[in-house]
């Protein structure tokens, strides 16, 4: 059985928009209510990190201990099956390296991947 | 049985992009509870690290509603929300079910807020209140609570030269719940996942009040290597220092006993909270936590009706 | 001001005597008069004496205090006169004292030791046992209040006591009609000097 | 449409509730608010409203649940006294900011210690800067009509604020009075329905409330609150027009008696007002100038109306049912005398602290204040600014 709670999207876009802090006092909802459920979606947390996990898909096996124990719901699963790291929100706790059964996560330096990339941007 | 496969297929409710602290207990016990409500649901919190982490203005982590009130009274602030529930319910005005959630930490729980908890579950509200356990006051820096493990320390019980660390042992909050009589609590830790999502389901199930009291670890108070919780965790209860439980209807149940005896210090020594007892003019404190842990391990075989091993 | 009725009730804690000066203030309202009732509250419980109050006015009342120099005085406990209770305290020369006993005016007022004003007495825990059954002086001591007094109407009185009593003990006919009937005897049997 | 009955105070407001018919009330007695609570609850056994009454355990708990309530998108209510008001503190700040319209009868008690069950002020008047409208009442009528209109307004989307009703403790609450009550009908239409624009119960809409709210808004949502305050004296006179439409019954910020032509007035709030009065109408028999301002609201504090109705005075006693132990005064003292700083005559205002723990305030108590008034008048001096009125020297 699939669920889905379907919370509503409302006027969470709008909502979203109308909370900026160049707003002043007449142009904000009031009493500090957020009307726009989940907003922190799109605050990155992903900037905390200073290494990255990665995943090598070949070891792999799917059990998702991965997905039950990160605290920052960075681990996208796709039809029961993890499909990806959340990078914008993970902060590199490191947890989904130690529960992974079949060792298929490893842990990067950021350091080291920002290096890399650079490197690859150099060689273009 | 749901198995993960499934579970993962569920909305998240409480989304990224919060501020728990990297690889904060919260953050998991919380989304794993969470994973096992079906209706629409109200979160009520405590003032404490999960409410002030998750709700920093104008973000908000929570996809569900929401309502933090202050420190003491979640479980009252949610007991109003029920019964405007039914009320509403009564008189036609709301179609929808929910279901209503409670989190506070050990101090939003075991102190501050204990009364506001049980006044809640005595009137019998259709509630879940969640302790999310992590034995101190975090959220203001690490400071003692009645949860507190004897001999840790914390900023207002600290490892001095002449008292090393808090003096008491951890008043026993899921007994003292159960004690109310209400028709479900339990004591769980998310390592055991299964364990805990079923308590949860349970819990959300029951008609009536029901409490969990969940281990929550603490990097930064507990002081351990951050991707180790699940060690932490395990540990804690393998040790018997946090026994899995349930009390169904008044029936208490074990839910796990350890194959071995693995003495407490086994815990205790991973994390920088205890170090100082491992001083030799501090191993008796280590000697009285293991023989208070046998004592209250003993008693609740007794009242699980486990044999005495 | 001077048109206002001021009664103060002085009784023992259980014995009705809150209740007396709120029913006689709800007839007194029925009948188109402006009222107060209220008790003087304090720690008091069972036994311990209780003083109440009544403003009773054709104009409306806006005055919020004690009553200070009560027109009538109402004692449900004969056994607190000369004790640490003065009943007599700030009593005008032409005010009334109804007092619940089976002794005569003239005896009373030689207990009361007071050489003005007008004493009443009715035997109201008699009357009381012999109509509801049990020793309530307040009901009938309001029927000798009406008597002395002209107050209130008596027939409107009864039947709003009646209206208020039937709203109390539905279940217990027995009991608004004995009241009924402790009022009717204690109004006819109330005796001054 | 109106009828005439006998009510005490408490009774007089258990029965707006009941009217008002709230979706929950969660309430822990204290005297002397316990009747209310009492009433309302044999209101809920024998099913004569739709109210989920919450049982409590504490003042603390029955502000938290009537805000969860509140929250939940309820027309939700408690009532306090004293002590309770005083346990309630933290959670009247959050109502308040969390913009919930909630309506609470405060039976006005005195606070400890020494433990007291007695009126005075110093417990809503302590509560008085925690974002919450104050409507006093002198009498059971006034606290009832207080009530019914407290809904309308709290309610307004201009206010959204929660509101007091007060009444002095034993003296309104446990005396019986005459007034008029409202008929069921009358009462609904007048209030309405609530319908809250967001509410923790919608599932389409899902909210966050309470949350973390740091320097970069808070500061813009306190002036919102401020704003709402603001409003909240045009909605206040609003609904006192509908009021008087439906009842016939006057309602301002204030009443003020006799003052039009007076010399010498004073400012007093709830019952003793009513004492007040008559000593007035004496002193007006004599043929002295007196008048007499009750205070009905005092948060939002109605400066510029107060400043105008007293302008022609010469010498004004604030009349003071609490203390602030500020050195200055009771809570009244200093915002009226404030509210006169721009006035350009030289009018004289002086403080009189009295009937605090319930000492009783009698005429003579009264005359004597407009005594001494009579006498600043004369000389346009006074000896003290501040006086105790009936306390034992």
């Amino acid at each position: 059985m699939t669920f889905n709670r379907n919370f509503g999207q409302g006027d969470k876009v709008k909502a979203a928009e109308a909370i900026t802090p160049d707003k002043g006092w007449k142009d904000l909802p009031i009493g500090g209510i957020i009307p726009a459920a989940g907003n922190a979606e799109s605050y990155e947390t992903g900037d905390w990190r200073t290494f990255r996990p990665v995943c090598i898909s070949e070891k792999c096996v799917h059990c998702l201990m991965c997905w039950r124990f990160c605290p920052d719901s960075a681990i996208i699963p796709e039809d029961g099956k993890f499909k990806q790291f959340d990078y914008h929100h993970c902060k590199g706790c490191g947890i989904c390296v130690n529960v992974c059964p079949t060792k298929a996560i490893y842990f990067v330096s950021e350091d080291e991947i920002s290096k890399a990339d650079s490197e690859e941007k150099e060689k273009i | 049985m749901a198995n993960l496969k499934e579970l993962s297929k569920k909305e998240e409710i409480l989304t990224g992009g919060h501020r728990l602290c990297a690889g904060c207990g919260h953050g998991i016990a919380t989304r794993m509870i969470l994973n096992a409500v079906d209706d629409p649901v109200v979160v009520g919190c405590a003032t404490g690290c999960l409410e002030v982490a998750t709700t920093i203005y104008p973000y908000t982590a929570w996809r569900c509603s929401f309502i933090h009130n202050a420190f003491e009274n979640a479980a009252a602030t949610i007991s109003g929300v029920e019964a405007a529930y039914r009320s509403l319910k009564k008189q036609g005005k709301l179609k929808e079910n929910f279901k209503f959630i409670a989190f506070g930490g050990d101090g939003g729980t075991y102190d501050i807020g204990f009364q506001s908890l049980s006044g809640a579950m005595e009137r019998g509200h259709n509630m879940v209140y969640v302790c999310l356990d992590n034995g101190a006051y975090m959220n203001t820096g690490i400071q003692r609570s009645s949860a507190t493990p004897r001999g840790a320390d914390t900023t207002t019980s600290p490892a001095g030269t002449v008292i090393p660390g808090k003096q008491q042992f951890r008043k026993d909050l899921a007994a003292i719940m159960a004690d109310h009589h209400i028709p479900y609590v339990a004591q769980a830790s998310p390592n055991n996942w299964k364990d805990l999502y079923n308590k949860a389901k349970k819990a959300f199930e029951v008609d009536g009040p029901a409490f969990i009291n969940v281990m929550a670890p603490c990097p930064r108070g507990w002081r351990y290597n951050t991707p180790d919780i699940a060690d932490i965790m395990r540990l804690a209860y393998e040790t018997r220092y946090w026994p899995l439980f349930e009390v169904e209807n008044g029936r208490w149940k074990l839910n796990y006993k350890p194959k071995k005896y693995v003495p407490v210090e086994e815990w205790l020594k991973l994390q920088g909270r205890f170090r100082h007892l491992f001083n030799p003019e501090n191993r008796h404190i280590i000697d009285e936590i293991q023989a208070e842990v046998d004592r209250r391990w003993d008693m609740l075989l007794e009242r699980c009706g486990e044999k005495k091993e | 001001m001077s048109n206002v009725v001021e009664i103060r009730w002085h009784g023992r804690g259980g014995q009705g005597a809150k209740t007396a000066a709120l029913l006689l203030a709800e007839s007194a309202s029925q009948v188109g008069k402006f009222i107060q009732g209220f008790p003087e509250y304090g720690p008091e419980r069972m036994g311990a004496p209780v003083t109440a109050y009544n403003r009773i006015s054709d104009k409306p009342i806006r005055i919020h205090c004690n009553i200070a120099n009560p027109n009538v005085v109402v004692v449900l406990d004969p056994t607190l006169i000369g004790s640490t209770t003065d009943v007599a305290k700030g009593v005008p020369e032409d005010g009334i004292f109804i007092i619940n006993t089976n002794k005569s005016p003239e005896e009373m007022r030689k207990k009361l030791g007071i050489k003005t004003g007008k004493v009443y007495t009715v035997d109201a825990n008699q009357i009381s046992l012999e109509t509801i059954g049990r020793v309530i002086p307040n009901t009938p001591l309001m029927g000798a209040l009406i008597r002395v007094t002209g107050i209130i109407p008596y027939e409107a009185f009864v039947e709003d006591t009646k209206k208020q009593l039937e709203k109390k003990f539905r279940s217990k006919p027995e009991v608004i009609e004995g009241n009924l009937k402790a009022i009717e005897r204690a109004y006819q049997e109330v005796k001054g000097e | 449409m109106n009828k005439r009955v006998a009510l005490t105070g408490n009774e007089a407001v258990a029965q707006a509730m009941k009217q008002i018919n709230p979706d929950v009330v969660a309430a822990y007695p204290i005297t002397p608010q316990t009747e209310i609570v009492q009433f309302f609850s044999s209101f809920v056994a024998n099913g004569q409203v739709d109210t989920e009454f919450v049982t409590v355990e504490s003042e603390h708990s029955a502000m938290s649940a009537t805000v969860g309530a509140a929250a939940a998108g309820a027309r939700a209510m408690t009532a306090t006294s004293a002590n309770g008001l005083a346990l309630m503190w933290e959670v009247l700040y959050i109502a308040a900011s969390n913009r919930l319209p909630i309506v609470m009868p405060v039976v006005n008690r005195a606070l400890s210690a020494p433990i007291n069950i007695h009126c005075d002020h110093s417990d809503s008047m302590g509560a008085r800067d925690s974002g919450w409208i104050q409507l006093y009442s002198e009498n059971a009528q006034e606290a009832y009509d207080n009530m019914i209109q407290a809904v309308k307004i709290a309610e307004n989307p201009k206010v959204l604020l929660p509101v007091m009703v007060t009444m002095d403790g034993f003296i309104i609450s446990h005396a019986l009075e005459n007034l008029e009550i409202i008929d069921d009908e009358s009462v609904k239409n007048f209030i309405g329905t609530y319908k809250p624009d967001h509410y923790l119960l919608n599932a389409e809409n899902p909210i966050t409330m309470g949350p973390l709210d740091l320097y970069d808004f808070y500061f813009e949502h306190k002036r919102q609150q401020a704003e709402a305050m603001k409003n909240a004296k045009d909605v206040i006179l609003e609904v006192a027009g509908e009021f008087k439409k439906l009842t016939g019954r006057e309602y301002g910020f204030f009443e003020a008696y006799k003052l039009d032509d007076a010399e010498i007035a004073v400012i007093i709030l709830n019952s003793a007002a009513g004492t007040a009065k008559d000593v007035v109408d004496e002193l007006r028999a004599q043929g002295k100038k007196a008048g007499l301002l009750k205070l009905r609201v005092f948060r939002p504090f109605p400066y510029e109306e107060i400043a105008a109705a007293v302008k022609n005075v010469k010498a004004l006693a604030v009349m003071d049912r609490a203390e602030t132990f500020s050195n200055f005064g009771g809570p009244v003292f200093a915002p009226v005398r404030s509210a006169l700083f721009d006035m350009k005559n030289d009018i004289k205002v002086v403080n009189y602290i009295y009937g605090l723990g319930g000492r009783d305030v009698v005429p003579e108590d009264v005359a004597r204040v407009y005594a001494d008034l009579e006498k600043i008048k004369e000389t346009g001096k006074y000896d003290n600014l501040i006086t105790y009125l009936g306390v034992r020297e």
